[in-house]
């Protein structure tokens, strides 16, 4: 396969599509999936047939097109209509409107020129939604593996590092470490063996970006894959992904063959001496296997137990071999650093913070869905001028990032540019691109205790700081939503931050306080209102009144024939503490 | 110097620490001399006082009455000492905490077991599910842990009490079990 | 089964040979019987099986040559494995964030209150397992409930609750 | 070719190759650091977080036990703050188990109940968990008390590392985390156990202790490791 062969395949697929007159996406992607895309696509084939159009129209299933909460999306091309919540009746009315009559359904198109698409610039999101994940002659037709044959073709290992570094391309797992760098490093280190690995474990709860950047174009990660593994010298790279995600497996599973048979992935990739294969890993439920040496130990087929570092992974990861781990979205941004090259990546974004960041919008928001904003872009502006606001009249209250590593941001930050460094200012940190929105139903001091919750349940058990502390932590803020909290817990609270913070041997322990540092920083009134008063403006937690007296033992049954003569005095039976065990509380 | 006013209590233990009280032998009349024991299992003290100096406090939480006992000592105790294994970590009487309290009253007594130690009508105090050292029912202001604590330890933090100080225990005066 | 049943059983005339071994074989030798393989070698056996028994475990690390508490120590640790039997179906409520705030809690609590038996648990009569999931990445059609490998949108009490109810009274 | 390194340790200049790490050299010219997980003679695993120490530099907090020696390095062992940290991480393990020291074989012989001397813990400020965990005494000569276990896990590694039947391994995750042997069935129906007892020898604490033995004969002692790995390595037998 050289570079004329693979313009070639582009150049055919191009020219097919325009032997078609009109084009239907059907979005068959996460949410979309599961509320009847697929079954939608079969009725517009259907409705085509019956009109025998079928020739000339092309009818797909495409990745993600972003607007979740509006689904089902489908997209009309030549004119890029997006229509919303189509249901199974609208779809002869679109057929016969816009396909036969050429007239635009204004009531079910979405706006145009709706701030949710006008104010995103997609690099890594470019052709999801717009080609057909599982066609990898659509991807190569939008430009796919042309950075690929060029990086093998006209730069050398390190000038491909080099343009690398030049982007300023930080990871985007949530640490920000400088791609450029890590590559580095684990291009000087001697070794027969190495490994490129790409960390789609995104155990965030609230974060499905990679989960949707795998469905709509799993051919991008396996191309910014190859590149990586040539520049650093790797033969062999896995995919790490979560084991809840089944379609994201099946359309890498059939992206990795298509790739095989053409020569993009496999032995003498562009006729050069650079072979490169990809397996899948399938992560079995454990959040810790985010982390990198957890994950590495989970490849290995061990417990996913992180070990401590140095000795970090590029220098001794898999079987004690140099290996680059990166993100799913670091993975997607490489083709395109290397075709339209590492200058103009960096000119978009803040001074240390490049680039653009695919964010998850979810939680109390209108537009649910899958944004790619350029850094430093307000988190107001992401907020209520894409997000749309909070619906059904609610008051934001805090935006939350980073999952249960990060923090919040109240309402008095709104206007904090959304970098790496402006949110750990503010005690958050940028994660994975989660960004769940809370509005004024929801309680900061029930909030902190799901997270904390989340964590002791995913702690791996090995160090002490993260086993027990999460335990201890989690009781405390659990009797805080029971009003059985004192104000002595409230101290020991904090004391347990820092230790579990400074003391736990891997990311999950040292950042599992982060939510309650952040919320007792931002929200501390409610914790006292929680505590001293009982009261949860929220109204979620149910807690005794305080001016009665502590209820009654539950289990006392009928008054038992003791003498009447006795008179018991009515005192209150313990209000014994409840140890441990999770609440189970309605929102 | 006026005598200060020292209590002794018994809650969920053994009185094998009270034991190692009496082990004080001599010393007992040298701390008679100095202080006034205003209530004691070994005395025949019904209520207990107010303004009292310094209260040694054996045993866990097991039940209401100790419960109730416990609350009175310390809204009436100025330095209240939890003395003993039991006392400072719940010790043997916690080793039932792992098991159900309601089976297992139903196990030994059977079905009078309903009532028994779960109603405040029935002639027996009510069991707590869980068993508590006493720094997780009130606070506490030292701690002697010991099962039981040795008679010369329990006289040196009684003379460095008498001297107005709360006692620190070094690595060597520390002893559990 | 025993262990020798298992040897048997396989060299038995085919008919009687119990085919989802032979996938499992194949998942074993497609692995080449590497010990790090184990984690797919028993993604594969809880889908065949439907959850880990005892010899089960016992043949996968006797074919992958590794020490059984080792193979033990890895199916204990992730969630996807179970090694007691599922019921005929699985109701999986998940509590992600986003679907956490908009009232996860409640779906869970009325689910457990139906079928009276906590999350991680399997109902007396087998018929319905209750688990609820980190987050399934469906984010944007939040709260979301998976029946079987069903996923279903929005969902209100109400609505778990009649699905549930039609699992329940369904003859087994 | 093993480079020396010389750092200063708590003020003391000490010197070290480079393949050693802190809590090696530290060792070497006796500066007490604590430890539990650790042993000399079996893989360090930064576990238990008693021996992390200040790094000048670093404000990450390293372990002793796997972090390597460079030079010039300026390690505090000390502080305030480790001090703290470090009771906090024994109030944390007998808080987790049913450490009930007045009714347990290893009383006087534990290295929990010594780190809680060291540490000045006179009482526990967190909640006990008070979990139910089982006690399995198949074993004809040995018995497993699960209450009492901390999961240092120095047995899965001595079984794994020096005597190679690996029967024990850690199972669960979380809080619920236990060790087990074989497929978690009975230890005395182990098929890979050989009965050698150095789990017994290593244990920091009472779980696993010589049955039919009371407290007076109870004696941990696991000087045999670096008897057995100088044997195997360097072909000497130092006794």
């Amino acid at each position: 396969m050289t570079i004329d062969e693979l313009y070639e395949i582009g150049q055919n697929f191009r020219k097919q599509l325009e032997g078609f007159s009109a084009e239907i996406h059907v979005c068959c992607s996460g949410g979309c999936f599961s509320t009847g895309g697929l079954a939608l696509k079969e009725l517009f084939e259907k409705a085509c047939a019956a009109r025998n159009i079928s020739a000339d129209v092309r009818i797909i299933s495409t990745g993600c097109i972003g607007l979740c909460g509006a689904g089902p999306l489908v997209r009309l091309f030549p004119s890029e209509t997006l229509y919303v919540k189509v249901q199974r009746e609208d779809v002869e009315r679109i057929v016969d409107e816009h396909i036969v009559g050429k007239r635009v359904l204004t009531e079910l198109a979405y706006p145009a020129d709706a701030p949710f698409f006008a104010k995103q610039q997609q690099i890594a999101l470019k052709n999801m939604g717009r080609i057909d994940p599982e066609s990898i002659d659509d991807y190569i037709a939008h430009g796919g593996y042309e950075a690929l044959a060029k990086a093998i073709t006209y730069y050398t290992q390190d000038g491909v590092i080099l343009e690398v570094r030049s982007s300023g391309l930080r990871g985007r797992g949530g640490a920000g470490y400088p791609t450029g760098l890590k590559w580095s490093i684990v291009r000087k280190v001697k070794s027969t063996q190495k490994y490129v690995v790409c960390n789609a474990d995104e155990g965030d709860p609230g974060a499905f970006m990679d989960r949707a950047m795998i469905e709509g174009n799993p051919h991008a990660i396996l191309e910014g894959m190859a590149i990586a593994g040539y520049a650093v010298g790797a033969t062999q790279g896995y995919v790490y992904v979560r084991g809840e995600y089944p379609l994201a497996i099946e359309r890498l599973k059939k992206a990795i063959k298509q790739a095989e048979r053409t020569q993009m992935l496999g032995n003498r990739i562009f006729d050069s001496d650079f072979n490169f294969r990809v397996d899948l890993r399938i992560g079995a439920g454990a959040f810790v296997c985010g982390e990198e040496t957890a994950l590495m130990a989970s490849i290995e087929g061990r417990r996913g137990q992180p070990r401590p570092r140095p000795p970090y992974p590029s220098q001794s990861g898999l079987w004690g071999m140099p290996t680059l781990l990166n993100n799913v979205e670091t993975f997607a941004n490489i083709p395109p650093i290397i075709l339209n090259g590492g200058k103009w990546f960096a000119g978009i974004g803040t001074e240390k913070s490049k680039g653009t960041k695919v964010f998850a919008l979810a939680g109390r928001i209108a537009n649910t869905g899958l944004i790619e904003v350029p850094m430093g872009m307000p988190l107001r502006e992401i907020i209520f001028d894409i997000g749309g606001g909070i619906p059904d009249g609610g008051e934001f209250k805090a935006a939350q990032t980073g999952g249960p590593s990060g923090g919040y941001i109240p309402m008095q930050h709104l206007d904090i540019p959304v970098d790496y460094e402006s949110l750990a200012q503010v005690g958050s940190i940028m994660g994975s691109g989660g960004l769940i929105v809370v509005d004024k139903t929801s309680c900061m001091v029930d909030l902190a205790r799901f997270f904390m919750e989340f964590c002791m349940d995913e702690s791996c058990g090995k160090c002490i700081p993260c086993r027990v502390g999460t335990v201890q932590l989690f009781k405390i803020l659990d009797r805080m939503t029971t009003g059985a909290a004192t104000v002595q817990d409230l101290h020991t609270l904090e004391e347990l931050c820092d230790m579990v913070k400074d003391t736990s041997l891997c990311g999950l322990g040292q950042t599992a306080p982060n939510p309650v540092v952040s919320t007792l920083h931002f929200f501390r009134r409610e914790y006292d209102e929680h505590i001293l008063k009982h009261e949860c403006n929220a109204g979620v937690c149910e807690m005794p009144a305080l001016d009665e007296p502590a209820p009654v033992a539950a289990a006392v049954p009928a008054v038992p024939a003791v003498s009447a003569a006795e008179t018991v005095p009515a005192a209150e039976a313990p209000a014994g503490k409840k140890n441990g065990g999770s609440k189970k509380k309605s929102t | 110097m006026d005598k200060i006013r020292l209590a002794t209590a018994w809650l969920g233990g053994c009185s094998g620490c009270h034991m190692s009280f009496l082990d004080l032998d001599e010393r007992l009349i040298d701390l008679h001399g100095r202080a006034e024991v205003v209530f004691s299992p070994v005395m025949d003290v019904k209520r207990y006082p107010e303004n009292v100096d310094v209260a040694l406090v054996e045993g866990a939480v097991a039940n209401s009455d100790n419960r109730e006992l416990l609350e009175t000592i310390r809204a009436n105790t100025r330095i209240l000492i939890a003395f003993g294994d039991c006392a400072v970590n719940g010790n043997v009487t916690a080793m039932r905490n792992g098991i159900d309290r309601d089976e297992m009253l139903k196990q030994i007594y059977g079905d009078i077991g309903k009532e028994l130690g779960r109603s405040i009508y029935s002639p027996l105090p009510v069991l707590e599910e869980t068993v508590l050292p006493i720094n997780k029912v009130v606070t506490v202001d030292a701690f002697l842990p010991g099962c039981p604590p040795h008679a010369d330890l329990i006289w040196h933090v009684i003379t460095e009490l008498l001297e107005g100080r709360i006692p620190i225990l070094t690595e060597e005066q520390l002893k559990y079990g | 089964m025993s262990n020798t049943e298992i040897e048997t059983a396989k060299k038995a005339e085919p008919k009687a040979v119990d085919n989802r071994f032979k996938y499992l074989d194949r998942a074993l030798a497609k692995h080449q019987f590497r010990g790090d393989a184990l984690i797919e070698v028993l993604h594969t056996a809880q889908e065949l099986f439907g959850f880990l028994s005892q010899d089960l475990l016992t043949y996968i690390s006797k074919s992958l040559k590794l020490p059984p508490s080792k193979v033990y120590g890895v199916a204990t640790f992730y969630h996807f494995f179970s090694l007691k039997p599922k019921g005929e179906h699985t109701v999986t409520v998940c509590m992600g964030t986003a679907c956490y705030v908009k009232g996860a809690g409640e779906l869970l609590a009325a689910a457990e209150h139906q079928c009276k038996c906590k999350a991680g648990e399997t109902t007396a009569d087998g018929k319905v397992s209750i688990q609820s999931a980190r987050c399934v990445g469906s984010c944007g059609i939040a709260p979301v409930v998976v029946y079987d490998n069903e996923v279903a949108p929005v969902v209100t009490p109400e609505g778990i609750t009649s699905r549930l109810q039609t699992w329940l009274e369904a003859a087994s | 070719m093993d480079e020396i390194k010389t750092l200063t340790i708590d003020g003391e200049i000490v010197s070290a190759p480079s393949s050693a790490t802190i809590l090696d050299a530290a060792m070497e010219n006796d500066l007490h650091i604590p430890t539990l997980c650790n042993l000399q003679g079996l893989d360090a695993v930064g576990a238990c977080r008693l021996c992390l120490v200040e790094i000048q530099g670093q404000n990450k907090l390293q372990p002793a036990c796997t972090t390597r020696v460079e030079e010039n390095m300026v390690v505090q062992s000390k502080s305030a703050r480790l001090q703290k940290y470090r009771r906090m991480i024994v109030e944390m393990l007998f808080a987790e188990g049913n450490h009930i020291c007045s009714v347990c074989v290893a009383n006087g012989h534990c290295e929990l109940q010594n780190l809680g001397y060291e540490v000045g813990m006179d009482s526990v400020r967190f909640d006990y968990v008070y979990p139910t965990k089982k006690v399995d005494a198949t074993h004809e000569r040995f018995v497993l008390d699960h209450n009492r276990c901390v999961l240092c896990t120095r047995c899965v590694r001595v079984c794994d590392e020096i005597e190679g039947a690996h029967t024990w391994d850690v199972a669960g995750r979380g809080i619920g985390t236990f060790v087990v042997t074989d497929l978690a069935g009975d230890w005395g129906g182990s098929g890979s156990c050989t009965s050698c007892g150095k789990c017994v020898l290593v244990c920091p604490t009472g779980a696993l202790f010589d049955k039919g033995k009371a407290v007076g004969e109870m004696s941990k002692n696991s000087d045999f490791l670096e008897y057995i790995v100088n044997a195997r390595e360097k072909k000497q037998w130092i006794k």
